[in-house]
């Protein structure tokens, strides 16, 4: 293989970015070139990012596909890697014109889902009433696509139900344990608590292993964001009522492909929105969102 | 000197004891220093032996050797007549080997108790016996005389105390062969005393005994041989009825000195520090005057008071009330800085806690007191920085291979002339020397009362603090003796009688320590 | 300099009590503060809650004040939870019985502070140094064996455990107690416990004295990896997954829950019971925080205050003493 | 116990500079195997992105290594450069002139400098204590003000500055030298810096010898934070964004590059050279790891494993010596 591409993801270290590298992988072997993977240890860590892409340009790579930490702060660099080789863009947006195409998850889109899962799941436990409160528990605080489901998630609650407030908007520290122990609270300070929305897949599974202690399966719903296969037992199980499922395989899959293709001077599509799709008990079996809840890594 | 010890105590008839530990060949190198050159030495069974030597002759080596501490580089060293490999302290200790190291090492944090049976506590069941063991400890402390409780915490014990600790806890491990390095370096009479009758009573018990000491007086009293070593070389051993304190001295340093005790008298000039009723942590109402050209001593029992007099004088503690008169003037001194600038210095009482940077260069704790004169604008002169060092270096004949070469690596006398050189570029009216000679050796002594006087002649004055009554007798033109904070009786050069002296600082027993905090 | 370390000695001991209660005062106090102010924090559920969100932090500090009390620091300590997680809870997928996984995964706690002993004895290191590489390349390995993936762990009966009460109180809490009453005996009624103090305070007198003190080092560092490893297995047990980047930051909670409760950083002071309340201290602060509802950056800010301020008294009683 | 540390001595400085030499020579092998071993490595473009990447963690060691050799630690600096981040954005935006926002941005890391000598010399707290609880209360104020959200920078000619190069050198690795020939002055030619190395190896010594003790530990704790917050800048300038739960575990790192230079976690011991190279060492391996597509979580185990063995050869070395 002597065309490179690399692929730099915001965090090695999650599971959502590792199916991404997957999919990414696929595609390499596919049409036989070299894809390095690379990416930061945190999602915070917008400088390690910047060091990364420098790096990566230096290698004389065919192009660069990212997934910029940072809309702001990834714009300058992804300018000037853009003017040695084609950058192609994946999953979350920067400030730079230089994309030559751009494959996203509209995150404030995912946040909006969200909400409306959230509803639908307290509607369904409470005899069709949209009402009581709701809280909100993000991993932690800097981090642009959970700001973004934040946005989202509170937007359309203010437009579309009047009837659930907000009562607690919780970061944590990364730590599954701590969003344990934060919705364990919160379910103790909040007798009329109908709903939580935990916005990435570390949060799902501390707030889910809460909403199991307390034995609040259908009682409590709970809205995660991303899957793995604790959270699809969880599914399973009743704990969790729904979950907005991006397809992070597809992003690196038609990333590395469309670089390929960008980088031989084809034409390649501007925008493609991946997309982010509710999964419920319902409709987890359908082929469709079966693959995206068992991506073949 | 005084009449010489061996008049006063007659040494006892040596009885042909039989050999219970030998060194045949007995060697250690450092990295650099061939500290202890082949060593042939057999010890009686039941003897006090004593091992004289200057500073860095090798007598702590021989020490670390014989006790496991660290391993010897060639040589045999036989136990009753087996060879014995001496890796490690247990090993030592297994055969009854057990020693009072040098600098006190016994773990502040831990009671009395506890030290003195640390690696050899009474457990039941696992389970610590504490009460039992304190109560043994006591017990112990109180059957050897010492005035000491056995539950407080080492670390609120002075070093004098420690040092009892220390010895006490010898006696608690079945020892049969017993080494003191240095024991009374921090003593006073009456606590040296009490170590020595603890020493023949062990003897009497038919312990061999190892005493090292810079105090050859010691050395006549106790013990039955001596043996010299010089630049870790045993130049001979002496029966102790056999030899005498020139010839000893010969040996060790292979020079003779005179006159160990260097005292010139001078008239003595306008006062230079005044104290009023000064009082304090650990002392009360203390009136004195230091003039130019004299040396003011003070002595008393450990605890007397007089290094916290002398660190609140120096402003590194608080004065609760009284009046410093500084050259006439009335002065506030709130910090050790205050005093500095004024023109005191004070050579501290521990070298190690309080007196040496260790790990840092000779160099740089030398010139510790003067960067600020060695800086030009914002940088520091390296030339003169260089100069000031050689200086003292050259002026102390401090022993040293560079300037550059760390504290810690120089033996404790030459680390001692560093605490008192770095004061002497700074040019003090007002130099404090708390216990300046700890163990120092006998010819770095002479050099350091040679040099009290050269300070002397340049108009300065001298408060000297010393346990070692002979020292402040011989030296000090002024003699005040503390008794528990106070000032008891102040007399002239050698108008009282050592034990006149004696008795005024004892005078009272002191109280058990128990209730002090 | 204090006394409190050693509990055996009659006047020392009124003291030590004295000085637990203190903390334990504060503890209460801020109990009784957070049931006047939020009429939930009272409710044994809570409590149990409560119980539950200190123990593991707890465990962790006790086996980092055995390393304090030597004069060293254990940073590898939350790797080596996130990193048990993972063990854990790769051997019961593969089906091993669970008593078998739980212990294997002790062990392996156990060879990291082997490990760390090595480093500091024989190596040389600065337990700084050691400890903090580890930490690093053991969340590589464990990042390594999951490829970055949380391990689903697929037996209830494991995960029911940390769910579960017995006579009312938390198993969780249960395992504090297991884990504190023999550390409290250890440490201050054996000879093993009174030789962490002796090697902390003076090495080179504990070696004259002929205690073993690389053997008392290993011995430090091999309980800070075993409380951590069994706290690896709580962990697992609780959020049911092995996950090997959890824990992430837990070193300096479980020191500063040491430091709150009474160890000195310089060594040879410390006692069991001090890092237990000084763990249950953080854990209420973060519990009453939740329940007012306080904006959770400003729970950072609080904890951070709360941390000068305690440990500030604690040293102005102590001097003042 | 080594004699590095001050310059100012014949027999010392060879062998300073043999040390200095040696770290140097590690660090110019590594650059050679790695030209050899990947094409890219050696190219102009690299070394540029190199010296920028290390050049921000080597400021913060050489402001750490201050500290370090008081005898002291400052676990604050990861979270004073993201809460710089964070306050020289908001004045940016705010329409403050550049210089004069990221002169009030270094004064804000001298304040926190200063409350650390307060902490530690007036409330007598331990400088482990005092800086983590810095660490934790800084972020939770800087979320606070930024409500969690980054502020992107609107000054082009501001976030210009870290990306452009003055005669092929990239201004951020100026910005070492900066630091670096004022910090080693200061460290080895003046007073304080000889005051730096007497306090911690012996304060009450110094203390007694007419040393300022306490004003020598506000000074290296000022420095400390006065290099964190500049870094802080430097930071903001190069992503353009403020944010202030960047930088984390920085702290970590820079004290693992003060120790791999040299300096000894007892106090007493260290130089600017040191740090700087150990810095550069840390990001050669990662820079180097990158290229030649070392998976990231090799890496860590790589860094953990190379820090072990830099640590413990370097110290063989010295003892040896
Ligand atoms: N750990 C060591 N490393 C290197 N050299 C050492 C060490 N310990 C002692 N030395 C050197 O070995 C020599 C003998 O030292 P030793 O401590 O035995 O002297 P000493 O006779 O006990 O002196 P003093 O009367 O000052 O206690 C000295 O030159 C000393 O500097
Ligand atoms: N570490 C300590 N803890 C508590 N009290 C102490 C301590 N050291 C000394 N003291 C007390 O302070 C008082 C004065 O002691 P100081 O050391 O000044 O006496 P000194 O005459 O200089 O004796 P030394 O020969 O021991 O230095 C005494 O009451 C003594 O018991
Ligand atoms: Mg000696
Ligand atoms: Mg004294």
């Amino acid at each position: 293989a002597d065309v490179t591409i690399p692929i730099i993801v915001k965090d090695t270290t999650s599971f959502y970015w590792q199916i991404v590298l997957a999919g990414a992988r696929k595609a390499g072997k596919d049409l036989g070139i070299n894809v390095p993977e690379l990416g930061a240890q945190a999602e915070t860590d917008v400088n390690g990012q910047v060091s990364i892409l420098e790096n990566a340009v230096a290698s004389n790579p065919a192009a660069i596909v990212i997934a910029p930490t940072e809309f702001k702060a990834l714009g300058k660099p992804i300018d000037e890697a853009a003017a040695k080789v084609k950058v192609i863009g994946i999953d979350s947006g920067a400030d730079s014109k230089a994309f030559t195409s751009f494959l996203t998850t509209d995150n404030v889109q995912g946040g909006r889902v969200a909400a409306d899962g959230l509803a639908a799941a307290i509607g369904a436990a409470n005899g069709g009433k949209i009402e009581g409160d709701v809280a909100l528990i993000t991993n932690a605080p800097g981090a642009g696509s959970l700001e973004q489901r934040k946005q989202g998630f509170t937007e359309q609650l203010k437009a579309k139900y009047p009837g659930l407030k907000l009562v607690a908007d919780k970061y944590a520290d990364g730590q599954a344990t701590t969003g344990l122990n934060i919705a364990t609270d919160l379910i103790t300070a909040n007798p009329n608590l109908k709903g939580i929305f935990a916005s990435n897949l570390i949060m799902a599974q501390g707030v889910g292993q809460a909403v199991a202690e307390n034995n609040l399966g259908g009682k409590l719903a709970l809205v995660g964001f991303d899957s793995d296969e604790k959270l699809i037992k969880f599914l399973n199980d009743g704990v969790i009522s729904a979950l907005v499922v991006q397809d992070p395989y597809r992003m690196g899959y038609d990333g590395i492909k469309t670089a390929l293709a960008a980088s031989k001077g084809e034409k390649v599509e501007a925008n493609v929105d991946t997309g982010a799709n509710l999964v419920t008990k319902a409709n987890m079996k359908d082929p469709k969102i079966d693959a995206l809840l068992n991506p073949k890594l | 000197m005084t009449p010489t010890a061996q008049e006063l105590h007659p040494a006892p008839v040596l009885e042909p004891g039989r050999t219970i530990l030998e060194l045949r060949g007995l060697e250690k190198r450092y990295p650099g220093t061939h500290a202890l050159k082949p060593v042939n030495l057999a010890f009686k069974s039941g003897e006090i032996h004593a091992i004289v030597g200057e500073n860095g002759a090798g007598k702590s080596t021989l020490i670390k050797l014989l006790t496991g501490v660290m391993p010897r580089t060639s040589g045999e060293v036989l136990w009753e007549g087996q060879p014995a490999a001496l890796a490690t302290p247990h090993e030592a200790m297994a055969l009854g080997i057990n020693a009072v190291h040098q600098e006190v090492v016994l773990c502040r944090h831990l009671t009395v108790a506890a030290n003195m049976f640390l690696g050899e506590e009474n457990s039941r069941f696992g389970i610590l016996q504490q009460r039992a063991m304190v109560r043994e400890a006591q017990t112990i402390i109180d059957d050897l005389g010492f005035d000491l409780p056995a539950h407080v915490m080492l670390g609120d014990l002075t070093i004098g105390q420690q040092q009892l600790i220390a010895a006490a806890r010898a006696t608690v491990r079945g020892t049969k062969f017993l080494i003191f390095d240095e024991p009374t370096a921090y003593l006073t009479r009456k606590e040296a005393d009490q170590l020595f009758t603890l020493i023949r009573r062990l003897k009497g018990e038919g312990v061999t005994i190892i005493y090292i000491s810079h105090r050859m007086e010691e050395v006549f009293e106790l013990a039955d041989r001596v043996s010299v070593l010089r630049d870790g070389t045993l130049v001979g051993t002496r029966n102790i009825a056999e030899t005498n304190d020139a010839e000893l001295v010969k040996m060790m340093i292979n020079r003779s000195i005179e006159q160990v005790y260097h005292k010139e008298h001078f008239t003595p000039g306008a006062p230079i520090v005044e104290t009023r009723n000064l009082s304090g942590k650990g002392f009360e109402n203390i009136s004195m005057t230091v003039r130019a050209g004299e040396i003011v001593g003070l002595y008393g029992l450990i605890g007397a008071g007089r290094s916290e007099f002398v660190t609140s004088l120096y402003g590194r503690h608080k004065k609760s009330a009284g009046q410093i008169l500084w050259e006439g003037k009335d002065v506030q001194i709130n910090s050790e800085h205050d005093a500095i600038k004024l023109g005191m210095a004070l050579a501290p009482e521990s070298r190690r806690d309080q007196g040496l940077c260790l790990n840092l260069p000779v160099g740089l704790n030398l010139n510790l007191p003067i960067y600020k004169r060695i800086s030009s604008n914002l940088l520091i002169s390296n030339a003169k920085e260089k100069a000031e060092a050689d200086r003292q270096i050259a002026g102390l004949r401090i022993k040293t291979p560079t300037r550059g070469a760390l504290a810690s690596s120089l033996s404790g006398g030459n680390q001692q002339k560093i605490v008192i050189g770095k004061w002497l570029a700074h040019g003090a009216k007002l130099f404090i020397f708390d216990e300046p000679t700890v163990g120092v050796d006998v010819g770095t002594k002479a050099e350091i009362y040679r040099l009290f006087g050269e300070l002397l002649s340049k108009g300065a004055g001298i408060i000297l603090i010393s346990s070692y009554l002979p020292e402040v007798y011989e030296l000090a033109d002024t003699l005040h003796v503390f008794r528990r904070g106070k000032l008891v009786a102040t007399h002239g050069f050698h108008t009282a009688s050592h034990e006149d002296i004696l008795t005024q600082a004892l005078a009272e027993k002191q109280e058990k320590l128990g209730g002090q905090t | 300099m204090s006394i409190e370390a050693i509990p055996a000695e009659k006047p020392k001991r009124n003291y030590n009590v004295l000085f637990g209660l203190t903390l334990l005062a504060l503890l209460v106090l801020l109990w009784i503060v957070l049931s006047l102010a939020t009429p939930s924090f009272a409710s044994g559920n809570n409590i149990a809650n409560l119980l539950r969100q200190g123990s593991m932090i707890a465990i962790m500090a006790v086996g980092q004040t055995f390393v304090i009390i030597t004069g060293g620091i254990d940073l590898s300590v939350g790797a080596v939870v996130g990193f048990a997680t993972v063990v854990v809870a790769m051997l019961i997928n593969a089906g091993v019985p669970i008593a078998v996984a739980i212990l294997i995964t002790l062990l392996v706690g156990v060879a990291i502070g082997l490990f760390h002993g090595f480093g500091i004895v024989k190596m040389g290191l600065p337990p700084f140094i050691i400890t903090l590489a580890t930490l690093t390349s053991l969340r590589g390995i464990g990042l390594l064996m999951t490829n970055g993936n949380s391990i689903n762990i697929n037996s209830d009966s494991f995960t029911a455990f940390s769910r579960n009460s017995f006579i009312g109180i938390p198993n969780l809490f249960w395992m504090v107690i297991l884990v504190g009453v023999p550390a409290y005996v250890f440490l201050h009624h054996s000879r093993w416990g009174r030789y962490l103090f002796s090697v902390g305070s003076n090495a080179e007198a504990s070696r004259l004295s002929g205690v073993n003190v690389q053997r008392t080092i290993y011995m430090a560092y091999t309980l800070s990896g075993l409380c951590a490893a069994f706290v690896g297995v709580l962990l697992a047990a609780r959020i049911g997954i092995g996950n090997p980047t959890q824990a992430e930051g837990w070193e300096l909670q479980a020191i500063a829950s040491s430091v709150i409760g009474g160890t000195s950083l310089f060594g040879a002071v410390g006692s069991v019971h001090g890092p237990l309340l000084g763990a249950f201290i953080l854990a209420t602060i973060n519990n009453g925080a939740n329940l007012l509802n306080v904006n959770s950056f400003w729970q950072r800010i609080i904890t951070g205050a709360l941390i000068i301020i305690i440990v500030y008294f604690d040293g102005l009683r102590r001097r003042g003493k």
